[in-house]
């Protein structure tokens, strides 16, 4: 259970203001505790050798579960990047799918164990399939904004990517892109402060990613990706001036990646704890949690429930993927190319 | 028959492409108002207004990767990169996401996109304005890669490449887009992907080959046939993934094969070819596998002499396939 | 011999401000007219069938002699685009050279006549050699001012490129190294309001090319295209920074593309010659004639020699470059590596 | 002879390229304080300085594009692409700068640059960290590209692309990283670029392969040594451009041939390795040239069974060898 020396300060109830529900901040809350526990899970099938492969998104839960929330979950589309487990389950993508994932199985919806872990997809959910060389996504979701436009729907596409990534030149194409066209686009960067072990001064030196927007005639904003609440607010704001037709905007979630790069990683020979122990006081989960309780709305009893019910349904999930079989050696070949049944 | 040129037949082809299916739309640099700077999607802008004829900014990784995602939704983008020479800026967006997203998702996703792009020489193009870049993409599974040789395979193979639910890279020849003409229906139809075409039926030598260099072929076919060498064309129309038992059945036919490609020689589709050959048919040949190709050299220079040195010439295709009659 | 209405308008001595003599400015209006006229030439001989292609410069000459005479012609590494004669003019690039260039002859410095007309390069002239692929020479500068740091010479690194240019990846990842690496590079976008036919609110949405400067964390500036005097400051400025270790700057020169993209070209398919028109009165050839009358600098007599001089200049250049050989044919394999004698 | 890896082996030799001339210098992702996600280049920043090994932002355009400035100025960069499949990003760098800039400026200007990257599948590495890239680039002229199989090699190659003035691309086999073993000499010794090396003497059938697939086929040898096979090896080493001389002379030997390739078959390296066969050598042959590569789908699965399916295995070389010396 999540507990912490601020528990008692008084709090303003933030989240009415932004025209959210008790049950909608239980729900951002309960999906980034799914997040956390599920990587937290992952870790350790990682270290007891049944996963060969782990990548994390713990300490940007908070980021993307806000913003899943502040889209249209019925009909946006949307090309998150690998750390996107918070986002993912907001979205509709179930514990058991994401284990499957984990354990490149057939029935991983994803890619039925063709991909490495994180790599999400899914045409029902309209998230779209997410490569490895990273930024890639970025012109995709730009396109889904421009059919969407020749075909007159109202929908926004929503892209996430790291700061590292945002060097690439896919993002500045896809930004200006979007920006020339005027499209339906939320560039959403999760500023972790690290790209594996470079940090972000030898990445970049411009202030803040956000910057960047101006430079395609976008605005730009960035908030603090610990708090799911500004993560809403932001993304709201920037959806709200998309279905208006004006065009995208590029957010950027100040977070900070609290564990290593992959499971293939050891971090500690470019960081220091202490230096990780730091971003820790400041993560999420542990802060939205003292929120939720400071406004009353997450009681001892109800934490608790929420703790146990994400408990087991990982360990269901985990139980079902681990038995699940693997696609058949000869599908190697199948789908290259569109099979006339 | 109407008689027209090899470019008529490809804005043809876009014209009824769209006018048939709403999803069709084109996007390029200068494809707008100046219908291309070769004139490929002249009048379609006037006709179909500017959201379905899209003047894009000079990004040709945003042109591929954009047309990805809009393919994604269920458009059929149709991708112009002015010259396949600056096709590479978006070679990451061509081979790791067009070729590969079907296959990684399982079957869930697709990218019905056409890329077209004018290649080859001959032209005083340059080194940049003059390359072959089918070997480049010509080993990535999930691609296909389509270069016709006349006008009648222009229009039928462009319609099927816009229907086709995988991306294809559509690589036309600039030299033959006014030299080239030739009869072509004005009615609706498609040629299939993937299977060559034989163009001229022999029985002394066979020349495989594909793009303006079935026209050379064809040139000293004729030429040959006073001399009493009677030649076999096949024109391979698909360059990936190749139509082997084409491949095979023409050079079982004659034994004596020419391979034919402008491009430079070592790493060019005629390797795969070859390779195909020699794996599948060896015992009925009665010659080497002679490749004719560009000089191993980066690209055409600019300047005429060089040019005419690097360019494959039709005098080279006559003297290759008598000495193979003769062998 | 240029003349215009506005003559008599007094002027202050702006040169004299910047640190420049009569001289110098007067070699600057020289730099200036050789370009233009060799330019006018290049057409000419293209309408008569001498020469297959032209890539123009007309409208830009003012702001690439006005940075030309800002870096250190003995010292520093450039890279100018295409359309850079009046650049490499005053670069130390000869009419004669250029005129070999466009007929494509075996003495050609810039590639012996396997490149296109305008793709300079000149390893004694510190050019780096130019290509057809569009910005690509960004990264290359920032390599060569990289080397330069490695190897402690004080140096700056000039590189040129169309607006249109401004939107492929390549810019956005070298300027981003750069700014990273604190390199001694300067950036100028020849923002000409075209590229090919495509103008600038098809091409980017951004008020600004400078605006982009800020998110790369350094400064940008926009300037006046048309005025040598204008794109000397901004340049000086740029390179004085990039002296102190401060970095890269990011350029911008407002200039208008005066005739079409290339000879190939038909620009009356996509822009109006009202719209031309306009913008030749703000010629930076004529107004900056006008300038140095206004101030005293320029006198008739001088104007009539200069014209006389670059014409004979041309002429003998021209002959002696139609007259020329071209590369023996069988050096289409030579230097595809390194030879060993 | 001291006894390290196929890894020990590059870091050793980038050492002493590093250490010997002061413009050879190291760029990449995580190369610095990180040693490199494979500790290809661990311990060099703390050795030569965070000037001389040098974390660059993600952008490998950037990196080839800076890399070939710093080159044309004097320097030698070794640029790290983390995997060979994030190249593509920098395939217009490569290809249309690097390997053309001393073509078009008339030998004026080089690019005396290495690109090491690691490639190869067989480390659950999924689809982008399993493939081959080779055949992308191996009709380039300008380029050569290098894939040592031994760590012997790999040290005498690698110093001798460095010192080339000339841009290598350097793939490493990220499975030979630590699984392969080899006597290695402390002392400074170049190979030369562009020549194949007998691996494997033999007299009935001719394997010719290079990186992971050597160790492949130097197993099987083994094996059919015993039924009374003696197979023949020879690594190409060179991928592009190839050792013609050395391909016909392997092959002529035992005029039996496999072509081995971990890449996927149409259109990879054994393609051309074919063609040059069948049209210098056509005679000498015996049997029909056999190619073995991986199925023609987009890249290596994640999943382990369907990996294992991609992957060519030790056993199928066995086979198509003994299939090979019974025909
Ligand atoms: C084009 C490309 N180059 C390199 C890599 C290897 N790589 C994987 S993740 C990563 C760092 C990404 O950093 P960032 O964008 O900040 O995202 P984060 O992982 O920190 O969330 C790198 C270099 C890659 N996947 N794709
Ligand atoms: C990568 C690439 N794509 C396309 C082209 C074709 N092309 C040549 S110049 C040009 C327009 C360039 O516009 P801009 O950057 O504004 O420079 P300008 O020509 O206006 O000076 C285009 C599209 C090219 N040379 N390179
Ligand atoms: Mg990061
Ligand atoms: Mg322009």
């Amino acid at each position: 259970m999540i507990k912490d020396k601020s528990e008692t300060t008084i709090e303003t109830n933030r989240h009415q203001e932004l025209g959210l529900t008790d049950q909608d901040v239980l729900d951002i809350y309960l999906n980034m505790l799914k997040a956390r526990r599920v990587d937290e899970r992952l870790w350790l099938l990682n270290r007891a050798g049944k996963i060969p492969f782990v990548v994390s998104g713990q300490g940007q839960e908070a980021a993307q579960v806000g913003a899943a929330f502040a889209l249209n979950r019925d009909k946006d589309y949307v090309a998150p990047y690998y750390r996107d487990y918070g986002f993912v389950l907001a979205w509709g993508m179930t514990i058991k799918e994401l284990m499957l994932n984990n354990f490149a199985k057939a029935e991983d919806p994803n890619s039925a164990g063709r991909q490495m872990p994180g790599h999400f997809s899914s045409k029902k959910l309209r998230i779209l399939s997410h490569s490895s060389p990273v930024t890639t996504q970025n012109p995709h979701a730009v396109g889904i904004a421009l059919a969407a436009k020749l075909k007159g729907d109202d929908i926004v596409s929503f892209v996430t990517f790291g700061e590292g990534s945002s060097n690439q030149g896919d993002f500045h194409e896809a930004a200006n892109f979007a920006a020339v066209q005027k499209l339906p686009v939320v560039f959403m960067c999760e500023n972790n402060h690290y790209a594996i072990s470079v940090s972000l001064k030898h990445q970049l030196a411009c202030e803040k990613i956000s910057d960047r927007a101006i430079g395609y005639g976008m605005p730009g904003k960035t908030f603090d990706g610990n708090d799911p609440l500004a993560a809403y607010a932001a993304v709201k704001e920037a959806s709200d001036r998309a279905h208006r037709g004006e065009g995208p905007t590029l957010l950027e979630a100040n977070c900070y990646r609290l564990m290593p790069h992959t499971s293939d990683d050891n971090d500690m020979t470019y960081r220091t704890k202490k230096e990780v122990d730091e971003a820790k006081k400041n993560d999420g989960v542990l802060t939205f949690a003292n929120y939720l309780r400071a406004v009353g709305v997450l009681t001892e009893d109800r934490e608790k429930k929420m703790e146990e019910q994400v408990r087991k349904e990982i360990d269901e999930a985990t139980d079902y993927a681990e038995k699940a079989p693997f696609d058949d050696a000869d599908t190697v070949l199948r789908y290259v190319y569109e099979e006339e049944n | 028959m109407p008689v027209i040129s090899y470019i008529e037949a490809l804005t043809q082809a876009l014209d009824e492409e769209m006018s048939r299916d709403e999803n069709v739309f084109i996007m390029g640099e200068d494809v707008g108002m100046r219908g291309g700077v070769f004139q490929a999607t002249k009048g379609l802008y006037e006709k179909y207004g500017e959201n379905r004829v899209i003047d894009t900014p000079l990004a040709e990784s945003a042109i591929a990767g954009v047309g990805i995602g809009a393919a994604m939704y269920g458009m059929r983008p149709v991708a112009e990169m002015q010259f396949s020479d600056f096709m590479l800026p978006a070679a990451n967006q061509i081979i790791s996401e067009a070729a590969k997203m079907r296959y990684r998702s399982n079957n869930d996703w697709s990218v019905p996109m056409t890329i077209r792009a004018p290649f080859g020489g001959g032209v005083h193009g340059g080194l940049y304005h003059s390359q072959s870049m089918e070997a480049i993409f010509a080993n990535v599974p999930g691609l296909k890669i389509v270069i016709p040789s006349t006008p009648y395979d222009v229009k039928g193979l462009l319609k099927a490449s816009i229907r086709s639910n995988d991306p294809v890279l559509f690589f036309e020849h600039k030299r033959a887009y006014r030299l080239i003409k030739g009869e072509v229906p004005n009615h609706d139809y498609v040629l299939p992907l993937g299977k060559a075409d034989v163009k001229r039926k022999g029985t002394d030598v066979t020349v495989i080959t594909y793009g303006l260099m079935v026209h050379f072929a064809l040139q000293a076919a004729e030429k040959l046939a006073d001399e009493g060498i009677s030649v076999h064309i096949l024109d391979l129309r698909t360059v990936y993934p190749l139509d082997k038992e084409a491949i095979i059945e023409a050079a079982s036919k004659t034994g004596k094969i020419l391979l034919l490609t402008e491009d430079t020689k070592e790493g060019s589709i005629m390797s795969e070819v070859a390779a195909i050959i020699a794996e599948n048919c060896l015992f009925d040949l009665d010659a080497p596998i002679k490749r004719l190709g560009a000089p191993d050299a980066p690209a055409m220079p600019y300047a005429g002499p060089l040019e005419q040195a690097f360019m494959v010439k039709p005098e080279q295709v006559e003297n290759e396939l008598r000495n193979l009659a003769e062998f």
